[in-house]
């Protein structure tokens, strides 16, 4: 897995390479909390890019879900953006739709900040 | 063993490094291509077999790279098995939690035998829960 | 087998069709790309694993199905390590005549050994030829 | 392997997609023997389109050399185009390089026969 850290606004986006699977996904997880620690008050404000995911597994899940409730807790928010069929799955099947705000467009994914 | 005449056994054995499931993936990728799964059926036996390879290696081997998962890919037709071994000690079906209880839903982890068994047609535990066996038809 | 500890080998054991050489080829690409090796030498790796491994299949064990192509990948730092066996009759090196003869050099046949040994560092024969072990360092 | 057949005058270009080995190669031995029975007096003019080959082992490269001999006999002629990296590389190394015209043009390859 590749990970490149954008900004946009106070928006930090992720862009995704790979596969979130097994240990992989503890890089995503360090560089999610790195950008909770560095975020102002913690609040972090990120936008997870899957459009070049190609499989996330149980454990990428996790990582992410984890995330989620770790930046909700401490007030940010995080969105995904380009989730394709295989995520899309994935997150329907572990009852997860209702809880992630999903993106098609990144400048939507960055306003839905504002 | 007995084989039936038109059946493909095909065997990979790794140490047991969560660094090594690209192996894995590439097989199983290419097994259900070639036998012509469509796409959501190749997806859904890719993250079965790499959720059985992961909780083989991790839960059950403790990721000792001394030991070994076993994988056997059997083809048969329109049916494909998936026999995942590790050489730990097993674990009870019945012991692990549904995670879609509201409970459970954020919680980060505990989803892996769930998509599994939604994935596949049918999925097996054997020899104390260190052998999965799943199947799935075309 | 003692194994120095830095050692991870993967093995793969398929039934002697020229169909499944795809199972090899996606093994074999996907460990050299994670070992990163340079494109050319991929392309190398990769043609030689194909060229043992059809040569198993179809010299040694003479496409029987019920006969097994048997596969170890060992990896270690920058030196892949790739041994083909198979259960044939196994064969003399020395009498595989040379492609680059002006009198083969349209033959439709007899490149594969050549290629093993023009794309990998060493390769070595044993066990009566049954078994090919050859050598990429990165 | 996948073998598609087209026809530009009376050149006949053959797109080849996948792999080009072993028993594979089988299916572009009978497509190329089946263009030299149809062809006016057998002799063949063939553009064998190499662009969407990801790899040609032995037996696929020994497949290539006995059409051109074969066709070669009968008068006719196979060319070869777009030869990628992979595939020009194996034709050095079994020094046949002087053997096969190659072009990476369509056009060229099809006005060669003129
Ligand atoms: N091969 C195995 N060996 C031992 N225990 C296992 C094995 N597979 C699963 N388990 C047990 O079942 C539990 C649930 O597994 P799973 O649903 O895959 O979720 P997770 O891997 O996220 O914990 C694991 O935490 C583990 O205790
Ligand atoms: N694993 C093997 N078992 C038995 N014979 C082999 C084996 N590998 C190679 N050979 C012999 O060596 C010859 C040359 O092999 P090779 O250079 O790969 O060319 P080809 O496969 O096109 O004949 C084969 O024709 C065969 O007689």
């Amino acid at each position: 897995m590749d990970i490149t850290v954008r900004k946009k606004d106070d928006v930090t986006i992720l862009d995704i390479w790979g596969r979130i699977t097994g240990s992989n996904s503890l890089d995503l997880k360090h560089t999610i909390n790195e950008q909770i620690d560095i975020a102002v008050d913690n609040i972090a404000k990120i936008v997870l890019n899957l459009e070049r995911v190609r499989i996330v597994d149980s454990f990428g899940l996790g990582v992410i879900v984890a995330a989620y409730t770790s930046i909700q807790r401490k007030g940010g928010r995080i969105v995904l953006l380009h989730v394709g069929g295989n995520i899309k799955n994935l997150i329907v099947m572990a009852k997860l739709m209702t809880i992630f705000d999903r993106y098609d467009d990144e400048d939507e994914a960055v306003a839905s900040f504002q | 063993m007995d084989r039936t005449p038109d059946e493909l056994v095909i065997c990979l054995d790794i140490p047991s490094s969560m660094q090594l499931i690209y192996v894995l993936d590439s097989v199983i990728s290419e097994i259900v291509r070639e036998m012509g799964f469509d796409e959501e059926s190749r997806e859904q036996v890719n993250l079965a077999v790499i959720e059985a390879g992961s909780n083989a290696i991790k839960h059950g081997n403790k990721e000792d790279v001394n030991k070994r998962a076993h994988f056997e890919f059997i083809l048969i037709q329109d049916k494909l098995t998936v026999v995942v071994q590790d050489g730990g000690a097993g674990f009870d079906r019945e012991n692990v939690e549904n995670p879609l209880e509201p409970a459970n839903l954020l919680k980060s982890s505990g989803r892996g035998i769930f998509l599994m068994e939604t994935c596949m047609d049918t999925v097996k535990y054997e020899a104390r829960g260190t052998t999965v066996r799943m199947v799935k038809y075309k």
